[in-house]
């Protein structure tokens, strides 16, 4: 029991808010994982007669402009939204990890060309990245991915390369450099395990973002193919017919709300756990 | 004996100013010079230690010595390689270790004690039989039982960090070794634990140690010769008997007579510098001391004096080295 | 000689997951008016704590399960929040451990000299010449234009004595330095050294100083604490303490500086042993798993024996001085 | 309409103001208020037009119309009065070449204005043509704009303010992307203007601006058909609704061209497989009717009913795909991002799966959309298989008919539905002068478009315009409104 | 610092030299042809041909984008395809109320955050940090369409406090920032909460070093510790964040101009990229990234003028 005590786990549930994250992660995961089995309708099956139903015994949350229940849409988009989540926010961070421990460590040209690379992605208003991204692809969960990962590495990027800078001259990097250690060694055994901590808590953070911005595109109509029901298309239906409906706006931004509550104070809490000097506070 | 390490005329510079300032300064003031013609010879086997004011530029020693910055002019050899005309660090670096002056800061923070001793090992490839074996018996020279394998750096104490650092660089059982500091902030129970052992190891192999200290107390104990640097230059270097009992150059004797001593009934003569140390780019000229030098005459503001031989052995950088009878009068 | 402060049986607990980690352990001190006292010790046993503990700037997981601090007669751990920021600067003032980290960065020196001086009267340009002339008298040259100056266009000597300046600059009753020489060289550890000497004897203030450097409290302070594992175990006036001492870990400690053997040694002296786990430290004496004179009484907790007027050690062993 | 306020909302920002660049509705909103015309359309229920600029005005040869303009109308800002003059320049500058004007085609086949006199003229055409009267004169193509302040300006009006204006009202600044702001014109000759200020104010997305209308910063706009269906009967306080049948025309077009759909049974299956009915249900409310063609009721050539019934008729097109050989057919359909053309995919979507037809969905934004059949932008005209377009329409129906000639294949036919009957009776009827002759050549040519398998008529939709009660609207009979006649209760 | 300052600036322009060029390239590759889009259905081929001609699309990327640059450097931003007018009419006749958008939701960001990451972290583990802490995050969450739809419902229908639609009467202020209050707010919000969660974990850094402990050490009041000598340094990552983020928050100005139906910089890209209308949306970008690049930089420099540590990043 001590030893469990000790480790990340348990610490975590040590604390008050990371179980509460921890407990509306679980809550999205499950309820995605088993979105078929206890929704209480096939999320896309039509009924023009129960259309903007409110929300009642049988729809939990009313029915949206097709008769379609909003609550079993939810909760098959979850799926999608942590799919597309998880996806982008590993393929953007993974891209953003080793170019910015790259120009961190790397000479002094590469970080320059590097840093001048994300300065120059960010530069770009998201949107209008998506709209001409969007011109260019099929619609679809790939689209969005592509739009987020090209948004966002840059963030991580400048990230990461700020810890390896910091890291750079740290005194345990030039020991490394004095036993002989080659490059590589240095940058994937010394440098990345120390950079991690504060990546995963940017990405954390940056889960529920995504899920924005994949809302976002739904609301300019470059989004998921229509009739998947992913958040962003709800919170789009529910724009769309705010004045027959106000509940669908609420009921899909509560599950964004959520996961964003969840990912965040999940993120927080673990970085309170991974830097000791927070940890010792406490 | 032959020299293992020596340098010529080694010069490193940083640079100094940053911005509008650096635009508009001259050259030379854009850059400093932390180490300024440093010419010295460590032997096989023996023990040169440095000392000098904080920011004389020792630790810049050190790296210079194994690349860690980049020289600005001079000569390194190393046991008859140049140093200086990019080496294969990889095959140098195996052979001259380094301790920092940060204990706990020079050791990767994510590593096991365990793996933190068998990293020059990994480094160059060396295959082990029984890795914890090894890691044990490198432990167990440095006085730390094997219930240390599994800690990280941040449980450590001050002390016992400085004691894997010790380990680690010694597990290769190198020709050289440079120790930054490695009394520094410990106190005097620990500080007497890590020379000793450093004293048998150095018995055992016959290893050539640079040790770097402001801790005068011990220098009698663990130095054979100690060179005195002050503004990045080598200002006196001598055996040590000689310079603890008569320092030649003004700096040392202020040196070495400002040193607290544990008894409360000493009498205490001391040579007050006055002043501050000049900034490195705004070195006075002539001797560099003479605006703090109590005993410094005109011509010193215009000549700069270099390291000649001085008459109770050792050499000193001063026109009007102390003397015995100087001393005393 | 009335007391400037007085510590009587403080101890502090730090809350950590392997339980309470008792930091101090019964600590009682006494800083009489005008005078300076020493505290040395191993690193960790605590001299830190004890600071943060009469300014009651102690970390959120302390606690003091007992005793008292007083300052001129007042309870700090009574006192309301109100009346304990009155006191701090003002009454009681300190430098601590680190300089490099003890100035806010993005202020400038002036700035933060002026900050601290918000009770006194006076224009801003009074309350920056005041600062200035505090500068001057800790040895910075060209004190005015220092004013101006940010944290990290100090080197480090000169960024410890701003904040002795700072100190100082309060006129308090009691200073408090905590090692304010530990990462100087030889050199600069006795101009500070003098300078604390010549502000005590101007301001007439009382001074705690903190430091390892045996050498260095030999050379200030006219009494001394040694300090073991959270434990005060020996007190007195300097030349008995460092000439006499009571306690063995004191003996050891003193035997351990190679600035006492003039003759060189290959081996250097040492304590064996280490320190105590302090979340579950022995019965009785602290010291006994490391003492070679430790005996079945040392199960118990020894008492404080008065050795010689002032001078006492905490140990069953101790034997008064006849002296 | 405080204070001689009026305030409609616009859902586009029109281009400016010179008809040469004008390229639809939007533009008329604004040239209505500022500029006039020979004749006008007459606001109501039934397509007619009134006289405005011209005293008289008739059709002295199929190929010639002779007018007179009443005396004394005025130009604003002192450039005089309204001459034939100016009507010759403002109608012949469109068959400028280098003139580029955007709305020529409206024009038909007319030549040149013949001038006789100050207030008189003949318009000639080469040959007859029939929506003249109906497209040309009262719309964009109509609109007089004075000789004299626009040769001064270089030909083209191209100046922040219009030099000269004649209508009811004049603009006073143009907040770019924000609103035109019109006042009352002091020169204008006929009656004076209701309204003190006019604001077209720029609102795009519907549902603001219906928000604008219930918070009282617009006086007049339109609304979605969820709106309506929600309103019905009991608009809000102070509100009125008024609805109108449209004359747009949506449809899901079928590339005939595509190998896919060679075989005609196919083509036909997918036709049965389309539910008008749940489409105009889902998407349109019920508010809207289901369409029999391209040609809106009230107007020459609209038909009374469709060959292939608005219903569904799932088995009839799973037999077509037996017979075809075909077991599970998969196909695409390329929709505009509008919640409408979505909706009306899910629905077919949904409903096409009863007949053994996959659907996908592939949804473009506008700038992508609206090049997907044009041949001069790369190779996608080709792969086309079904798309949902909305046509916009003018009272003649000449204007639907145009964009299915074989000759706009690779522009507008994105269908690719060509025949010879088709091009020539489209041909003909622009110049038959005959109502009923023409009325059966347009119903032809739908039957011919229906028969070829390529199209299935969704509506034509509504025009519902919500309004303040403190004011009298005035819209044309498919609800767009003609500001100029608007008037305070 | 004037160094530094040069070097950015030189910086900021080579990143907007090669993003607006990347763009160009990527424009010119859309599908979706300019002159069916925007000439309208009645166009003839040769009228499209014409118009081809005389904006130089038959002409290679590279001459396009040499003579785009050209033209730029002259002083002329082009002509919209559109509108027979300078693009620099429209882009600078919407760039204002785009900029006075951004600095809106930047004071609502700024202010409202670093007040409730103070103020959070200077009541850590109470109850109304728990609460402060929820609501930022929910904050983040709220898509700003959603954000400015209610708002608008809420205070413009409901309450009648604010005006629904358009940016106000030219040339008066209080009617400007009326109209500005909710569009801003709606943009702001999610910022709101990012900026005090930021504000709060570097609060909390801060007031754990040791300078906090030598300010209290010395008596100062709690007010002048926490709100000058911890905020301080505390704001800095802040500054930086939102200097970054004007980006996303020009993205979020495309939702709230169409919400709001304002006029700016947000909606004249979208509707001209999916009109495209290329000279609108190369001028348009131009002027944004500009803008981008200016705010970024403007931050960093007062990241170094209030953090006299700041050097460059090395
Ligand atoms: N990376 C660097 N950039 C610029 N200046 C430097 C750098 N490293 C060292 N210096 C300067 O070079 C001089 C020598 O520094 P060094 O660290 O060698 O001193 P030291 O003698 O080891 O001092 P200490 O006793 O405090 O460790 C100092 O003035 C220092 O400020
Ligand atoms: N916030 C804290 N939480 C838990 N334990 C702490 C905390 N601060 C200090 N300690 C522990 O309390 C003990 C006393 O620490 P303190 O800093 O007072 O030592 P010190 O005598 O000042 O040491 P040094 O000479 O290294 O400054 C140490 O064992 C330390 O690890
Ligand atoms: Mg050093
Ligand atoms: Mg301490």
């Amino acid at each position: 029991m001590s030893a469990f005590r000790h480790t990340l786990m348990g610490r975590l549930l040590a604390d008050p808010l990371a179980v509460f994250a921890m407990a509306i992660i679980a809550l999205l995961v499950v309820s995605a994982l088993l979105a078929d089995v206890i929704a209480p309708h096939d999320p896309s099956a039509m009924n023009l007669a129960d259309r903007f139903a409110s929300p009642s015994a049988t729809y939990w949350m009313g029915t949206d402009n097709l008769g379609r229940d909003t609550f079993s849409r939810l909760l098959q988009g979850g799926r999608i939204a942590l799919y597309v989540a998880l996806t982008a926010v590993s393929i953007a961070g993974l891209i953003g990890l080793i170019l910015g421990m790259l120009a961190g460590f790397g000479p002094r040209w590469l970080d320059n060309a590097l840093l001048f690379f994300f300065d120059t992605l960010r530069a770009y208003p998201t949107i209008i990245l998506a709209l001409a991204l969007a011109a260019l692809m099929p619609r679809g969960l790939g689209t969005v991915i592509i739009v987020v990962v090209i948004t966002s590495f840059a963030e991580y990027g400048r990230v990461v390369r700020t810890q390896t800078l910091s890291l750079k001259n740290a005194e345990f990097i030039l020991a490394e450099r004095a036993m002989g250690a080659s490059f590589a060694r240095i940058v994937f055994h010394h440098i990345l395990p120390n950079v991690l901590g504060p990546f995963f808590i940017l990405a954390a953070m940056n889960l529920p973002v995504v899920i924005t911005i994949e809302a976002g595109m739904s609301f300019l109509g470059i989004g998921v193919p229509p009739g998947t029901p992913s958040w962003g298309a709800t919170l789009k239906d529910g724009f769309d017919y705010i004045r027959t409906t106000p509940w669908i706006l609420l009921s899909g931004g509560l599950p964004l709300i959520l996961a964003t509550l969840g990912f965040t104070f999940l993120g927080e809490a673990l970085r309170d756990q991974l830097d000791p000097r927070l940890r010792k506070t406490r | 004996m032959t020299a293992l390490l020596s340098l010529r005329d080694v010069v490193v510079e940083f640079p100094a100013l940053r911005g509008l300032k650096a635009l508009l300064a001259p050259p030379e003031k854009r850059r400093v010079r932390a180490l300024d013609g440093i010419s010295l010879d460590v032997l096989a086997g023996e023990t040169l230690a440095v000392v000098g004011e904080s920011g004389s530029g020792k630790t810049t020693l050190a790296r210079a010595i194994n690349g860690l910055v980049p020289l600005a002019g001079g000569q390194v050899s190393f046991d008859g390689m140049a140093l200086d005309e990019s080496p294969d660090w990889h095959a140098v670096r195996r052979r001259v270790a380094m301790m920092f002056q940060d204990p706990v800061g020079s050791l990767s923070p994510r590593k096991t004690v365990r793996d933190l001793v068998l990293e020059p090992f990994a480094i160059h490839g060396i295959r082990l039989q029984n890795r914890r074996d090894k890691a044990v018996e490198l432990l167990a020279d440095a006085g730390l039982g094997p219930d240390f394998l599994h800690r990280y750096p941040h449980q450590l104490s001050g002390g016992q960090a400085r004691r894997v650092g010790v380990a680690r660089a010694l597990a290769l059982t190198p020709a050289l070794v440079l120790a930054d500091e490695p009394t520094a902030g410990l106190d005097v129970s620990v500080q007497g634990e890590i020379l000793n052992l450093m004293n048998r190891i150095k018995a055992e192999h016959g290893l050539t140690t640079l040790i770097i200290t402001h801790n005068l107390n011990i220098l009698r104990h663990i130095a054979d010769r100690i060179a005195v640097m002050y503004l990045g230059r080598i200002v006196e270097i001598g055996p040590v008997e000689r310079l603890l009992s008569d320092p030649a150059h003004p700096y040392t004797r202020a040196l070495m007579a400002a040193n607290p001593e544990p008894d409360p009934t000493a009498r205490r003569e001391r040579i007050v510098l006055k002043g501050e140390t000049p900034a490195l780019n705004a070195r006075p000229p002539g001797c560099e001391f003479h605006p703090r030098c109590p005993v410094a005459r005109p011509d010193c503001a215009s000549r700069a004096p270099v390291l000649e031989p001085a008459t109770t052995g050792g050499r000193v950088a001063c026109h009007y080295p102390l003397t015995k009878e100087t001393l005393s009068a | 000689m009335s007391e400037a402060l007085k510590v009587e049986d403080l101890s502090v607990h730090y809350d950590t997951r392997e339980g309470a980690l008792q930091a101090l352990r019964d600590v009682s001190i006494t800083v009489p008016e005008g005078g300076i006292v020493g505290v040395v010790g191993e690193s960790g046993c605590g001299k830190s704590t004890l600071i943060n503990a009469l300014l009651q700037l102690l970390p959120e997981n302390a606690t003091i399960p007992a005793g008292r601090i007083t300052l001129q007669g007042e309870d700090v751990t009574r006192a309301g929040t109100r009346r304990l920021r009155q006191m701090r600067g003002q009454e009681i003032s300190v430098v601590f451990q680190d300089p490099m980290t003890s100035l806010n960065p993005v202020l400038s020196i002036g700035r933060q000299m002026r900050d601290i001086q918000y009770r006194q009267q006076g224009s801003r340009a009074a309350k920056d010449s005041r600062s200035a002339a505090m500068l001057g008298r800790v040895g910075i040259p060209d004190p005015v234009g220092k004013l101006a100056a940010y944290p990290h266009e100090l080197s480090g000597g000169m960024r410890q004595r701003v904040a002795i300046a700072m100190a100082a600059l309060m006129r308090p009753r009691v200073l408090i330095a905590d090692e304010p020489t530990t990462a100087l060289d030889a050199t600069l550890e006795v101009q500070i050294i003098e300078l604390l000497k010549e502000l005590q004897q101007e301001i007439g203030c009382a001074i705690l100083f903190i430091s390892h450097h045996l050498g260095v409290i030999a050379e200030l302070c006219d009494r001394v604490v040694v300090m073991y594992a959270g434990v005060a175990v020996e007190e007195g006036p300097v030349a008995d303490v460092f000439l006499r001492p009571g306690h063995p870990y004191t003996i050891k400690l003193i035997e351990c500086d190679p600035g006492k053997l003039k003759e060189k040694v290959t081996d250097l002296p040492s304590i064996p042993g280490s320190l105590p786990d302090l979340t579950d430290p022995p019965a009785g004496c602290i010291f006994r798993p490391r003492c070679d004179r430790a005996t079945e009484i040392c199960a118990t907790p020894p008492p404080r024996k008065g050795l010689n007027g002032a001078h006492w050690a905490a140990c069953h062993h101790a034997k008064v001085d006849k002296a | 309409a405080d204070g001689g306020r009026l305030n409609v909302r616009a859902y586009l920002e029109p281009d400016d103001y010179d008809p040469l660049d004008a390229s639809g509705f939007l533009e008329e909103l604004l040239y209505g208020c500022i500029y006039r015309k020979l004749i006008q359309y007459v606001p109501g229920d039934q397509w007619d037009w009134q006289l405005d600029l011209a005293e008289s005005i008739e059709q002295s040869s199929p190929t010639t119309i002779a007018f007179t303009l009443k005396p004394g109308q005025m130009w604003s800002d002192g450039f005089g009065e309204i001459t034939a003059e100016d009507v010759k320049f403002s109608l012949e500058r469109h068959m400028v070449d280098e003139n580029n004007s955007r709305i020529r085609p409206d024009l038909g086949t007319f030549t040149h204005v013949e001038v006789t006199g100050t207030h008189s003229g003949i318009i000639h055409m080469e040959r007859p043509f029939a929506p003249i009267w109906t497209i040309a004169l009262p719309y964009l193509a109509g609109t007089i704009i004075c000789k004299e302040a626009v040769e001064a300006a270089g030909g083209k009006i191209t100046t922040a303010i219009p030099p000269a204006v004649c209508g009811p009202y004049r603009v006073v600044e143009h907040r770019l992307g924000e609103r035109w702001v019109l006042e009352r014109n002091p020169d204008f000759s006929g009656e004076p203007a209701d309204f003190e200020r006019v604001d077209l104010v720029v609102i795009v997305d519907e549902s603001a601006a219906e928000i604008a209308k219930e918070a009282g910063d617009v006086d007049f706009t339109s609304i979605g058909p969820a709106s309506v269906a929600r309103l019905g009967d009991n608009p809000p306080d102070g509100s009125r609704l008024q609805v109108h049948p449209a004359l747009f025309y949506h449809w899901v077009g079928l590339n005939v061209q595509n190998p896919k759909f060679a075989d005609e049974r196919v083509r036909m299956a997918i036709m049965h497989a389309i539910d008008v009915p749940s489409i105009v249900q889902a998407a349109f409310f019920d508010v809207a009717e289901p369409a029999t063609g391209i040609i809106a009721p009230g107007l020459i050539g609209h038909r009374p009913e469709t060959i292939i019934p608005p219903q569904a008729d799932f088995a009839r097109a799973r037999a077509l795909l037996d017979e075809a050989g075909i077991d599970r057919l998969e196909i695409n359909i390329d929709v505009l991002n509008t919640v409408i053309h979505t909706t009306a995919a899910q629905v077919m979507q949904a409903t096409m799966a009863q007949a053994g037809i996959d659907l996908s969905i592939s949804v473009h934004e506008s700038g992508s959309f609206w090049s997907l059949g044009v041949a001069a932008d790369g190779e996608r005209w080709q792969d086309l298989e079904l798309t949902i377009k909305r046509f916009s329409m003018t009272p003649d129906p000449y204007y639907a008919t145009a964009w299915f000639v074989t000759e706009q294949i690779g522009d507008w036919n994105w269908e690719q539905f060509s025949n010879e009957e088709f091009d020539r009776l489209h041909d003909e009827a622009l110049s038959e002068t005959d109502p009923a002759q023409r009325d059966e050549m347009y119903r032809r040519m739908q039957d011919l478009m229906e028969e070829s398998g390529g199209y299935r008529f969704i509506t034509h939709g509504v025009t519902a315009n919500l309004f303040a009660d403190s004011i009298v609207p005035a819209t044309r009979p498919d609800g767009l409104p003609l500001v100029q006649f608007f008037r305070r209760a | 610092m004037l160094r530094y300052t040069f070097q950015r600036i030189v910086l900021a322009l080579a990143i907007v030299f090669f993003a607006i060029s990347a763009l160009y390239t990527v424009m010119i590759t859309l599908p979706g042809d300019p002159t069916t889009v925007l000439l309208g259905p009645r166009a003839t081929a040769e009228i499209r041909a014409d118009f081809r001609e005389r904006m130089g699309l038959d002409n290679p990327i590279h001459v396009q984008i040499a003579h785009f640059w050209g033209r730029i450097l002259s002083g002329d931003m082009g002509t919209d395809f559109n509108r027979n007018r300078p693009v620099a009419d429209s882009v600078f006749s919407a760039l204002p109320h785009t900029v006075a958008l951004v600095f809106g939701a930047i004071f609502w960001s700024a202010s409202l955050g670093i007040l409730l990451g103070a103020f959070s972290a200077d009541n850590r583990g109470s109850w109304l940090d728990r609460i402060s802490g929820v609501l930022s995050v929910a904050f983040i969450a709220a898509p700003s369409f959603v954000v400015a739809l209610y708002s608008l419902l809420v205070f413009s229908v409901w309450l009648r406090w604010f005006p629904t639609i358009g940016a106000g009467e030219p040339g008066d202020i209080m009617s400007r920032l009326y109209h500005l209050a909710l569009p801003s707010f709606a943009i702001g919000l999610a910022w709101v909460g990012y900026v005090a969660r930021i504000v709060r974990a570097s609060m909390l850094e801060a007031l754990g070093e040791n300078y906090i402990r030598t300010a209290r050490a010395f008596g100062l009041p709690r007010r002048t510790v926490i709100y000058n000598y911890a905020l301080r340094v505390a704001i800095l990552p802040a500054v930086q964040v939102l200097g970054v983020g004007i980006g996303g928050m020009l993205s979020s100005a495309v939702f709230a101009e169409i919400v709001f139906s304002r006029p700016g910089l947000g909606s004249l890209i979208y509707d001209s990229v999916s009109g495209r209308n290329y000279p609108v949306v190369m001028g348009a970008m131009l002027v944004a990234i500009g803008f981008f690049v200016t705010c970024a930089l403007i931050a960093d420099l007062i990241n170094a003028a209030l953090d006299p540590r700041h050097r460059s990043q090395r």
